[in-house]
């Protein structure tokens, strides 16, 4: 199919499917008109139930905490993709960057703001059931401030902070972890994920039952997953599959 | 609730999770063995649900949250004996994969036996999910770890392009997927399926409805690989290594149509009657069941024609459930287990052919393949199986469509069915003399492209054990073969879809916790009629592989009018598999507004 | 439906398009996270602040990132 | 007017694939994928606004106070930083095929199909 076919093709097919999709925007409840039940039972619900002042997260981590574990899961699996397209075969020597960052002045900036990124990504995490945020984009936040160590700091330094097999780690703690704390429910006669902790009082961080420990291990598993990403694609080297690892 | 719901998704995630955590400390071979035990463990988990949800579905409500007033608060699992027969089945597959690629991905350290216990679990969850965003979700994570897996021989262009399209395609349809969650979420306010259905029951369905179904169907008719939503699916079961492609092509392309008989039912079957949306499937499904068949017969690549075959199965399949008819849904339930189990045998079969003998093309290993005889009978039997040999799983299912679509006044449909069966089978059959048998000429110029050098092996063969090899390959084609023996197999299967087609029923144990009675299992055995087709396209599967083999030898008045009819057509099919993702995108867009312009006359 | 509404609406329209039309990977870059804030306004004047927060942090860091570092790769070869 | 934001996200579906479809280059193509997935989270957001509503969060708001679809925000909030990774996935396909087949575009990267 040459290109001409294929956007005449598309041009008629799209057409076609904007009419679908107009033709069913009409029968949509006006913008601003909604009335689903889901969402205003778990508005009036959850603080009171839950303890969290923050409905969103209740949803992430309780009501639907079981849809977060399997997006945590993909979150898991795609990085464990990329670093398995991304390996070098192994007689490849790949050669270590150099530190291109010759100011030490400018490393000093560098890692000072590093310390202020981790800390806003602990606050962005721990607050996630009180006020917006999070695990999930307080983790993003967290891996920033590692990448900040490798952009302003030197490779070897960030490699002693990020090094593998405890990055490694702290993803298959933070995804395992999740599953974890629901399989404990169910040991204890529960149903899977139900809470385990006494509830607390709403707008303090001690609040939500399992939410905070659920929060955590998201967090957790967003920091490694993006550190683990941001070490594959900056590096580009298979810094999972260290030769040493098993004699071959 | 039964405490055994959540584990067929919770013991392989965990596992996964726990390999990475410690694959570092942990040696290697041990990481291996500890996958094959916790499938094994999954596959024990879900047989054991097969027969605990016999009497009736059991409805398992995540953290607790068990709907108050008929509005589901949280998600819910529910587990029939299809959904659980489904996730057994995944667990098979992936234990006859694991053992069949034991030191085959040493390169990767513990990356591959993660990737696919993540695979297992999500494939286990889509399989007994009962809430529509929860259903999306593990899509998502299948979908993620596929793409993967698909583009592992990262150094070929061949699975770059499989694994680049495959991604393309089906994330384009996971949104349209979103986009009919969100349509449904507006309209009924519910992510639960049954209470989506009972929201939309009695009303008359207008255009919002039409879309939202239109965009489901359509987005796992993309998983699915339905013309002409499939392009995608030959390019990356061609390149996918084999023991990624058992459980691609056994189950992950017959979950898609699992979601589509689950959505139908449990959602829109109160506001789409049957007799209007029947035409319309079965279109798709018998174009997609001969298109696929007849591509196969095209293909030299061993890979890529049982690609082209599961495509053919799952049009097959897809008519059984488009026929919107217990007999039809119980006919699909039956299908897709014995077919996915056939397919995967033949898989593992090209497996080992491709191990020994460096070579994954029908034409190169002719006659090379008696020094495997057992891929020989593994293959053959699977083609057999296929061709809806009596009184094997196929022929049963095949039974069941045959027997409904009389009563519908469909007659015409089971004649086409035969003719897709007898295209894909015959074609398989004829791999199978030429490779094994060495029948047949050496060259054929009808075939496309040897397939490329990309096969991937392992890393050293020398320290296979062969055992591990045939073991899994004669192991799934037993039991895809014997399935049928299962005492009353068709009478359950009838009876579970009967649970899942009385809609009102469904949706009241769902959300008020009141069961239905337990109905008995009716008997069923196949009519006559059927006993006709089945031995009527097994023997025309038979002529058609000495067909393939011997074409050269017919007069050359036949060759030369069957060239002026078929060979345009021909070349033209082959030139719409341009392996371009852009062509195919164009053509799922293509795809979704045929199918919705159809979706909307008929109800009209 | 206020202007404020209305005036974000168009603007993220227009983004769109331009992210598709741009061929140019490094300006690609740009305008897809200009694209990214315009949604991030977008989802807080949704009453969305959690999911605006989200896409602050993946349209700052996570994107820019990968994209920048494929678009390396690809310059580095030729 | 009142449907203008589900027009928005159908604009940005329709843009995003016309952008996929035309691509000549995969890292494009990677960035019109993720412009398609934007509009699900423009269409469930909207769906799920309420007029005059506050966002759902009850700390400094007494309970009961009108607010916007929690269900819908939480269903994105998750999606929107998994797609990153899912994008990383194929950016990762795409520096492959960059090194091994030399090309970035679509329609180079073809081994002969039929």
């Amino acid at each position: 199919m040459t290109r001409r076919v294929r956007l005449a093709l598309f041009g008629v097919a799209a057409c076609g499917l904007a009419a679908l999709l107009l033709w069913s925007i009409t029968g949509l409840p006006k913008f601003g008109d909604y009335h689903g039940a889901y969402g205003k039972i778990l508005n009036k619900r959850a603080p009171q139930e839950r303890q969290t002042s923050n409905v969103v997260a209740a949803v992430v981590f309780d009501y639907r905490g079981f849809d977060t574990m399997g997006e945590e899961l993909i979150l898991f699996a795609a990085v464990m993709g990329v670093a398995m397209l991304l390996r070098e075969p192994r007689e490849e020597e790949a050669p270590v960057p150099e530190d291109p960052v010759r100011s030490d002045a400018l490393r000093a900036f560098g890692v000072s703001f590093a310390g202020a990124t981790l800390v806003l990504g602990l606050w962005i995490v721990a607050h996630g059931y009180v006020t917006p945020g999070g695990g999930f984009q307080g983790g993003v936040v967290l891996a920033a401030a590692f990448l900040l160590v490798w952009l302003a700091g030197s490779y070897r330094a960030y490699r002693g902070l990020a090094r593998a097999p405890f990055v490694e780690l702290a993803e298959g703690s933070g995804a395992g972890g999740y599953v974890v704390i629901g399989l404990c429910a169910l040991l204890i006669g529960d149903a899977f994920l139900h809470n385990l902790l006494p509830y607390g009082v709403a707008g303090k961080l001690s609040s939500g039952g399992s939410i905070p420990l659920l929060n955590w291990a998201s967090g957790l598993e967003v920091t490694a997953a993006f550190v683990l990403l941001f070490n594959e694609f900056l590096s580009e080297r298979a810094v999972l599959i260290d030769p040493t690892r098993r004699p071959s | 609730m039964d405490v055994l719901v959540p584990l067929p998704v919770a013991i392989p995630l965990l596992t996964a999770a726990a390999l990475t955590a410690f694959g570092y400390w942990c040696g290697r071979r041990l990481d291996d063995l500890i996958a094959i035990v916790a499938t094994a463990a999954t596959l024990v988990i879900s047989l054991l649900l097969v027969f605990r949800s016999n009497d009736h579905d059991l409805v398992y409500w995540f953290g607790g949250w068990k709907p108050s007033n008929g509005v589901a608060l949280g998600i819910s699992f529910t587990v029939d004996p299809g959904g659980a027969a489904v996730a057994t089945l995944v667990a098979t597959l992936a234990l006859a994969a694991l053992v069949f690629s034991w030191r085959y991905f040493d390169e990767v350290g513990t990356l591959f036996p993660v990737l696919m216990l993540v695979f297992v679990g999500a494939m286990c969850g889509f399989a007994l999910a009962g809430d529509l965003f929860n259903l999306f979700v593990w899509f998502e994570l299948m979908s993620v770890v596929a793409y993967a897996l698909t583009g592992y021989g990262v150094e070929h262009a061949g699975p770059l392009e499989g694994a680049i399209n495959f991604a393309v395609t089906n994330s384009v349809g996971s949104f349209c997927i979103l986009f009919g969650i969100g349509f449904l979420y507006a309209r009924t306010g519910a992510l639960n399926l049954a209470q989506i259905g009972e929201a939309l029951a009695g009303r008359h369905a207008d255009g919002l409805v039409i879309v939202a179904f239109t965009l489901l169907v359509g987005g796992f008719m993309t998983k699915a690989g339905a013309v002409p939503f499939h392009f995608w699916l030959s390019d990356a079961y061609a390149v996918a290594p084999v023991p990624v492609c058992i459980l691609l092509a056994g189950v992950m392309s017959d979950l898609g149509l699992h979601a589509i008989a689950r959505i139908y039912w449990t959602g829109f079957s109160g506001t789409l009657t049957a007799g209007d949306i029947r035409p319309v499937l079965i279109g798709f499904g018998l174009v997609t069941a001969i298109m696929g068949g007849f591509m196969c017969f095209l293909q030299r690549d061993l890979k890529r024609m049982l690609a082209f075959a599961t495509i053919s199965n799952i049009g097959a399949v897809l008519v059984g459930i488009a026929l919107l008819t217990r007999s039809g849904l119980a006919s699909s339930i039956v299908y897709l287990n014995t077919n996915g189990l056939l397919r995967g045998a033949a898989f593992v079969a090209v497996g080992i052919l491709v191990r020994r003998f460096k070579s994954g093309d029908e034409l190169d290993l002719r006659g090379r393949g008696r020094r495997a005889p057992i891929a020989g009978v593994v293959f053959a039997a699977a083609g057999l199986g296929l061709a809806l040999l009596p009184p094997f799983g196929p022929f049963l299912a095949n039974a069941l469509v045959v027997d409904s679509a009389d009563t519908l006044g469909y007659g015409w449909v089971p004649p086409v069915l035969a003719l897709a069966a007898v295209l894909s089978a015959g074609t398989i059959l004829r791999a199978a003399a030429r490779i094994f048998g060495g029948l047949g000429e050496a060259k054929d110029p009808l075939f496309s492209h040897e397939p490329e050098e990309s096969q991937e092996e392992p890393t050293d063969t020398r320290r296979v054990s062969q055992p591990l090899l045939w073991i899994p390959a004669a192991a799934l084609a037993l039991v895809g073969l014997g399935l049928v023996f299962v005492p009353e197999l068709a009478g359950h299967a009838l009876r579970n879809a009967g649970r899942l087609v009385d809609r009102s029923a469904h949706a009241r144990e769902l959300l008020h916790g009141v069961p239905p009675p337990p109905a008995p299992a009716p008997s069923y055995s196949p009519s006559a009629a059927a006993y006709a087709y089945g031995v009527a396209s097994t023997l025309g599967a038979l002529a058609f592989a000495a067909f393939g083999l011997y074409r050269r030898r017919l007069p050359i008045v036949l060759r030369r009018a069957a060239a002026r009819v078929a060979d345009r057509p021909v070349a033209g099919l082959k030139a719409l598999h341009s392996g371009v993702v852009g062509d195919y995108v164009a053509w799922l867009t293509a795809g979704i507004a045929v199918l919705g312009g159809a979706v909307a006359v008929v109800v009209r | 439906m206020v202007p404020l509404q209305a005036t974000i609406t168009i603007l993220v329209a227009l983004g769109a398009l331009a992210v598709a039309l741009t061929s140019d990977l490094v300006r690609l870059v740009i305008v897809s996270s200009a694209y990214t804030l315009l949604l991030v306004v977008l989802f807080v004047v949704l009453q969305a602040p959690d999911v605006a927060l989200s896409m602050l942090v993946v349209g700052t860091i996570g994107y820019p990132l990968v994209l920048f570092v494929a678009i390396r790769r690809d310059r580095a070869d030729d | 007017m009142s449907y203008l934001p589900f027009v928005l996200a159908a604009w940005i579906f329709l843009v995003g694939i016309f952008g996929i479809v035309r691509s000549r280059h995969f890292i494009h193509l990677v960035v019109c994928l993720s412009l398609t997935q934007s509009s699900t989270y423009v269409l469930l957001l909207s769906i799920g606004y309420v007029k005059h509503g506050g966002a759902p969060i009850f700390k400094d708001v007494p309970l009961g106070t009108k607010a916007v679809d929690p269900v819908v925000q939480a269903l994105t909030l998750t999606d929107i930083v998994v797609s990153v990774t899912v994008a990383a996935l194929l950016l990762a396909l795409a520096i492959q095929a960059k090194k091994h087949a030399k090309t970035m575009n679509p329609d180079e990267l073809r081994p002969v199909r039929g």
